[in-house]
């Protein structure tokens, strides 16, 4: 009677262990051979299929003594040149590509155009397998790790790392269960559950197996910056993780990613913001884990597997979604590509609205003009910037939370208009400012006589 | 999420139940069981559940499922081992029996947490081979539940 | 125990025609005499039970003259002050209030204060049981009697009509069957299928059971307007339902509803638009119909009925919302809030900037400035307007169809950033002519030596 549910404890370790695998196991293909399955399905992530606005597209690439990849995927910039007055005097300008499975993170972290401009050790937090790396340099304590690897220039931290994400970074050999092992994660996650009143929150003791579905994604796939001079990987959460709620955070603590060359505002980059968007969306209120459809089980022989060819549910539909939903294949796409032809109707709006804004701040600029209406002008660029980044760095073109993304590109909009009151009002200013000092000019001054 | 989940009866308050039971099986309570045939339970035609227009539904959603042809109402809605198996029919059998004479339960009718988890054990007891994998192989404190994903494999929901 | 009998006799019931009800049976009481559970249903629609953002207020009214209701619903524009500026000098800006159960919709059309202005017998397509009135009018034919109902004034075709909606508007008397009894839904449907590329729709013979679950609620719940002077009650769906659609619609065969008074702006109006969104939404997708949430399958001892008390589907989640999804009422509640509080958050900033905008084509128009640009402004005005009451007088507050209310929001607000852009522009066009007049004033004339 007690054990009505023993079926569950039974037959545990079903696999044998070929090999055995400890906690400084770093090249997935000794995990392989335990995990033969699992292992093949990860190293099709080099796989380049472009779905409509995802997967990506492979395109040969010339090696070149910077830059040795014979394939690349499309430019963005180059797509959409709107994105370099975007960023206009940022890294991002001189090159942002599409991305691609993650068989690639590490290369195409090496090789960007971006490294032109000196780039640290922080970055290959979400690049490469850094667990054991971070533990040989922490001595076995990875927050140490992770501190002194941060400020190193990049070249010099790029020596220590040789692997993209790996098993040992989402597992624990132990029990293959799932486990966080990124400290801005862990940190980010702790400091969130705090606003919510949980404190000390520990992912790995405390999040349900399914909540450990999503979280080894949001390790990586979250908007961050780099925190005072030791360049701490910071995850923006200390007002929760709303689009609004981070802007609000970055303008507290007045944080600048850049000055916009054209225009001088001070500015925000976001990037892959999967994990916050995901967050406000009815997916995640259904407790569907990032897993369950980028990952979604595939049966292999007589077993069910998780497949680790992490890729665009588009190009996996009949397990990524049909389990749940019902409809055809045909029906399930044109679902998603709706919501996301509109997220990108908007998107294209707003950057039209941004790039004019651009213009007319310079305008008023070459006519000398300089009051307190610019720098509004300039903080609705620098807000409205964001927000439309938000949305376009968002790797599912709204589909994880499409009112969300339309919302967040509203409030864009909201700022791109008063941004356009403000240059009026500049404006009108100055005419005052002239008016008065022509009137002064034709009476003689006290001073003069 | 919030799943629907009837909050009441939770697993494993096993005893009182039996007790009440036990005492229904004197006066009316036989009355009752017999004539709102709450003794179906006991028996493994689906027919039988359909005694009840309240199981209609989900009887003529069975017929559609993929699974009519390998499984019957108790194949997942009471234990394969000989007691849950009866413990289970004469539990349900007499709530069901008392719900129905009585009315006032919740409409739709929601599964408690004790049959959701003796229907999700008959899924591993009969799937327990291509799902030990994704079951037994990953250790954690608790196991993913099969109807997160397979909700409606028996029958659809009302 | 006799409860058990009664149970298993009431399975075996079907109804007896304790009646014969005819083409010509207009009132509801005949009907129920046949079908006393839909009957008693039907007449719980009296019920006022507010939500969030829906149901309604039963407030005490004291009873005039002109308006001798005792109770009414509360009045939208006392509750939000800026919907007079949006509508001023128009008869919504008199009195405009929640709408409530179908029990009130005769006498609230009658007695609104809107009445103040002469109104016509095309209002009531929407507000009585016309069907017997049009068929006696047209003898025999509803079509006929449609075209002569429209044009008279209200007070005179009012006299002709004595129900609200009642069972014959909506079934066939002989099979129940659902029937479209609405002309400008016939004719409107007919136009809409057409752009599709189907011709001669007819519903009543083409329409699955599922579709009529919808289109007998369509018939009303759209947004319309009046043409001609014949005031032929018409669905504006000649280039497809979208609100964009039919605003280019209305540009095109330039209708306007009234000129705005303080800015002489060509005016719109939208009108419940709640079929024309629905129909953008995932639920109209996948074929979830108005009555499936309005007027759930609802168990009346054995026998299932259509809830014919049609109400907000919060204060039924239970019927309404879980035989499809499996959530708790509290969850489905907050998921519902959830959508209508983001969208009410748009709402109003969208409101606060049409007010602005307003101001500020009032204050250019102060400084006597005219000119094409200022009617740019204008027309931004009329743009932004109509798309802010498309949500705003949609009455899911953003539930039938999320990310397209969102979208909608978001074109409204881009109208309003070009307005703005344009009254800068109307402002330095008057400048350039100003300076130009100021210098041709210092240079003697030809014509004048
Ligand atoms: C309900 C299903 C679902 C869930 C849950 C989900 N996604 Fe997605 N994701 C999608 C779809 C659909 C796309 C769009 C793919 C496309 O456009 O080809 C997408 C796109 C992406 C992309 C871009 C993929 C590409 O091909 O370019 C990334 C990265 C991503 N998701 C990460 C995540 C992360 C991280 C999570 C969890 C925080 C998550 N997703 C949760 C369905 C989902
Ligand atoms: C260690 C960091 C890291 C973790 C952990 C991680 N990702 Fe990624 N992911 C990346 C990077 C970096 C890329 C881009 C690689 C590139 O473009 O070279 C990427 C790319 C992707 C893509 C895009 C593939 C394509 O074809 O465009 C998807 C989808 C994705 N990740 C989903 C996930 C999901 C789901 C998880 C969790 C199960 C996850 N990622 C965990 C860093 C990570
Ligand atoms: C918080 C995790 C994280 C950090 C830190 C991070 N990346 Fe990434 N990076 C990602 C993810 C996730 C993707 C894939 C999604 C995307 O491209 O939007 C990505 C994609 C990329 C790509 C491929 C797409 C592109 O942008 O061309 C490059 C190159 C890249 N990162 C470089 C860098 C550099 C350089 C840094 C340090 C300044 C850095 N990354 C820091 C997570 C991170
Ligand atoms: C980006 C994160 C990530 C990486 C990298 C990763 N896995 Fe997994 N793995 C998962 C997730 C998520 C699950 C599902 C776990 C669960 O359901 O609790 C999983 C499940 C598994 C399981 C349990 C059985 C199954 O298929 O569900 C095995 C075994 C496994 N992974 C092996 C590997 C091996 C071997 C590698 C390296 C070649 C690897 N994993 C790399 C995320 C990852
Ligand atoms: C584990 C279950 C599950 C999986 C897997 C899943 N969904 Fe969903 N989906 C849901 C739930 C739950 C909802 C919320 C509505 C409901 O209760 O049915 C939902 C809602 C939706 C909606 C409507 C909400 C919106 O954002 O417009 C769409 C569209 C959708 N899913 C598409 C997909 C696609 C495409 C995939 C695969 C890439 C997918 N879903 C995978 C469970 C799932
Ligand atoms: C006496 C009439 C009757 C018969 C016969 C009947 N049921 Fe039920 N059943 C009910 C009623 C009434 C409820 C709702 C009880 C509640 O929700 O408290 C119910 C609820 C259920 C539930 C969900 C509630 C729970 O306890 O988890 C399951 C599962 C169920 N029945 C299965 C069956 C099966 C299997 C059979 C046939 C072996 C069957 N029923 C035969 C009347 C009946
Ligand atoms: C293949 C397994 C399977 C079979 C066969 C099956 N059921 Fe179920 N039943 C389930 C599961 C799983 C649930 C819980 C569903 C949920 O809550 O999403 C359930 C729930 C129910 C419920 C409660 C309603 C609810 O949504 O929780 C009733 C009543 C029920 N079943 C009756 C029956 C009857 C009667 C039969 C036979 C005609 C039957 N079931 C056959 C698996 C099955
Ligand atoms: C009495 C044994 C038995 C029970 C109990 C049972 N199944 Fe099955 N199930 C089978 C058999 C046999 C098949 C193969 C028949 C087929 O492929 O249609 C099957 C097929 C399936 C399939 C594949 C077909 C489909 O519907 O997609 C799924 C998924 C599934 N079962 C899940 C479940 C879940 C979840 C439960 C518990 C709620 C469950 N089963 C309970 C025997 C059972
Ligand atoms: C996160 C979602 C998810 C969960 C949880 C889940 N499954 Fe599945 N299941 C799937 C998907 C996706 C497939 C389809 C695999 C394929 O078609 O290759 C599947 C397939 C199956 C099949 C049919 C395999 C076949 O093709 O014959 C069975 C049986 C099954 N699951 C049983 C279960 C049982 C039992 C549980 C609970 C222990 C469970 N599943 C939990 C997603 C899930
Ligand atoms: C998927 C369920 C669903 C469908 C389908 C649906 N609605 Fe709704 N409707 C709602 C919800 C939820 C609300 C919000 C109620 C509230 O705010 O209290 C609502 C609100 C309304 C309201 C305002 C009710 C009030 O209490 O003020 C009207 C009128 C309405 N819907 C008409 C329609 C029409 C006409 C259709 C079909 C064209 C339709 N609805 C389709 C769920 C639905
Ligand atoms: C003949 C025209 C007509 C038809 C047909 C019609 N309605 Fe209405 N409906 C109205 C009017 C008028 C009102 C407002 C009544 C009032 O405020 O006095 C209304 C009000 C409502 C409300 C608001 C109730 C509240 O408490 O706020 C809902 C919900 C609604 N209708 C849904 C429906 C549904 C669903 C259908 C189809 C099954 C339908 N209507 C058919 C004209 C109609
Ligand atoms: C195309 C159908 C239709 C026509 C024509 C129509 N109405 Fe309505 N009316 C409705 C519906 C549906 C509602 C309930 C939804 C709402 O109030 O937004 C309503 C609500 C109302 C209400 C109650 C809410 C409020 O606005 O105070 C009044 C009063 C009203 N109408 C008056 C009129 C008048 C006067 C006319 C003629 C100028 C008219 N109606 C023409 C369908 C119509
Ligand atoms: C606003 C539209 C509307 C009005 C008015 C209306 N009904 Fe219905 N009625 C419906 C809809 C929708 C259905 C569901 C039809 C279907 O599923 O095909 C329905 C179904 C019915 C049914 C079939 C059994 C059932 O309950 O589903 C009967 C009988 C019925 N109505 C009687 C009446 C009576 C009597 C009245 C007047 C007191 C009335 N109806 C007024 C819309 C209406
Ligand atoms: C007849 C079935 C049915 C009914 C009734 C129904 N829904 Fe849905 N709902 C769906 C389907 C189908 C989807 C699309 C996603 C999916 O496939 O699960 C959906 C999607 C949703 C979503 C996510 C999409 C969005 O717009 O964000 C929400 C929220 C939702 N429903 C709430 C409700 C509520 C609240 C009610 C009751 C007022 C309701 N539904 C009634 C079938 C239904
Ligand atoms: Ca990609
Ligand atoms: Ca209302």
């Amino acid at each position: 009677l007690i054990n009505i549910f023993e079926k569950q404890q039974e037959s545990k370790d079903t696999f044998f262990r070929v090999v055995d695998i400890t906690d400084d196991t770093e090249d997935p293909e000794i995990w392989g051979k335990n995990f033969p399955i699992q292992y093949d399905l990860y190293k099709k992530t080099v796989d380049m299929v472009r779905t409509r606005y995802g997967g990506s597209d492979a395109l040969p690439h010339t090696p070149t003594k910077n830059d040795p990849r014979f394939v690349v995927s499309q430019s963005k910039i180059e797509l959409d040149p709107r994105l370099k007055r975007m960023w206009a005097g940022y890294a991002f300008a001189i090159d942002f590509r599409e991305e691609r499975g993650h068989a690639y993170m590490l290369d195409d972290q090496t090789f960007t155009g971006r490294q032109q401009k000196p780039q640290f050790g922080v970055c290959i937090h979400c690049h490469a397998s850094v667990y054991v790396p971070y533990k040989k340099l922490g001595n076995g304590d990875i927050i140490k790790g992770f501190e002194k690897m941060n400020p190193m220039p990049y070249k010099e931290a790029r020596k220590l790392v040789s692997h993209p994400v790996s098993c040992i970074d989402c597992h624990d050999p132990k029990t293959m269960q799932l486990r966080i092992t990124r400290p801005a994660f862990l940190e980010g996650i702790k400091v969130l559950k705090e606003t919510q009143g949980i404190k000390n929150y520990n992912p790995n003791t405390m999040a349900t197996r399914q909540e450990m579905r999503t979280f080894v994604c949001g390790q990586c796939h979250v908007e961050y910056y780099f925190k005072g001079d030791e360049k701490r990987l910071t995850y923006p959460w200390f007002k929760g993780l709303e689009a609004d709620n981070i802007l609000a955070y970055y303008d507290e603590i007045n944080f600048n990613d850049w000055e916009h060359t054209e225009t001088k505002a001070p500015m925000l980059k976001a990037q892959h913001p999967e994990f916050d968007l995901w967050n406000q969306g009815i997916h995640a209120k259904s407790g569907v884990a990032c897993a369950d459809c980028h990952m979604p089980y595939t049966r292999i022989g007589a077993l069910k597997v998780s497949d680790h060819h992490v890729r665009s549910p588009l190009l996996n539909i009949n397990r990524a979604c049909q389990t749940c939903h019902h409809f055809s294949e045909e029906e399930l796409k044109s679902r998603v590509e709706r919501i996301q032809d509109k997220t990108t109707e908007m998107k294209n709006i707003a950057m039209d609205a941004l790039v004019s804004l651009i213009d007319d701040i310079k305008a008023v600029m070459d006519k000398n003009i300089q009051n307190e209406k610019l720098d509004e002008a300039r903080l609705c660029q620098r807000r409205a910037s964001f927000l439309i980044d938000f949305v376009e760095a968002e790797n599912s073109t709204g589909f994880h939370a499409p009112q969300e993304a339309a919302r967040v590109l509203f409030r864009a909009m909201d700022n791109l208009r008063q941004g356009q009151i403000a240059l009026k009002e500049a404006i009108s200013i100055e005419e005052q400012k002239s008016l008065t000092s022509n009137l002064s000019k034709t009476q003689p001054k006290p001073s003069q006589s | 999420m919030e799943r629907r989940i009837n909050d009441e009866a939770s697993g494993f308050s096993l005893y009182i139940p039996i007790c009440i039971c036990l005492g229904l099986l004197s006066g009316i309570g036989v009355f009752t069981f017999y004539y709102a045939r709450g003794y179906s339970y006991l028996l493994n035609d689906p027919e039988i559940c359909a005694n009840c227009h309240v199981m209609n539904n989900y009887y003529d959603s069975w017929i559609k499922s993929s699974h009519h042809v390998v499984a019957v109402c108790n194949d997942c809605h009471t234990g394969h081992t000989l007691f849950t198996k009866y413990y289970a029919k004469g539990r349900n059998g007499i709530r069901h029996a008392v719900a129905f004479t009585l009315g006032g339960f919740h409409e739709p009718i929601q599964i408690t947490e004790f049959n959701r988890k003796v229907a999700e054990n008959n899924c591993r007891y009969c799937h327990q081979e291509i799902v030990q994998n994704i079951d037994a192989n990953i250790a954690h404190r608790e196991p993913l539940q099969c109807i997160h994903c397979h909700f409606n494999v028996g029958h659809f929901n009302y």
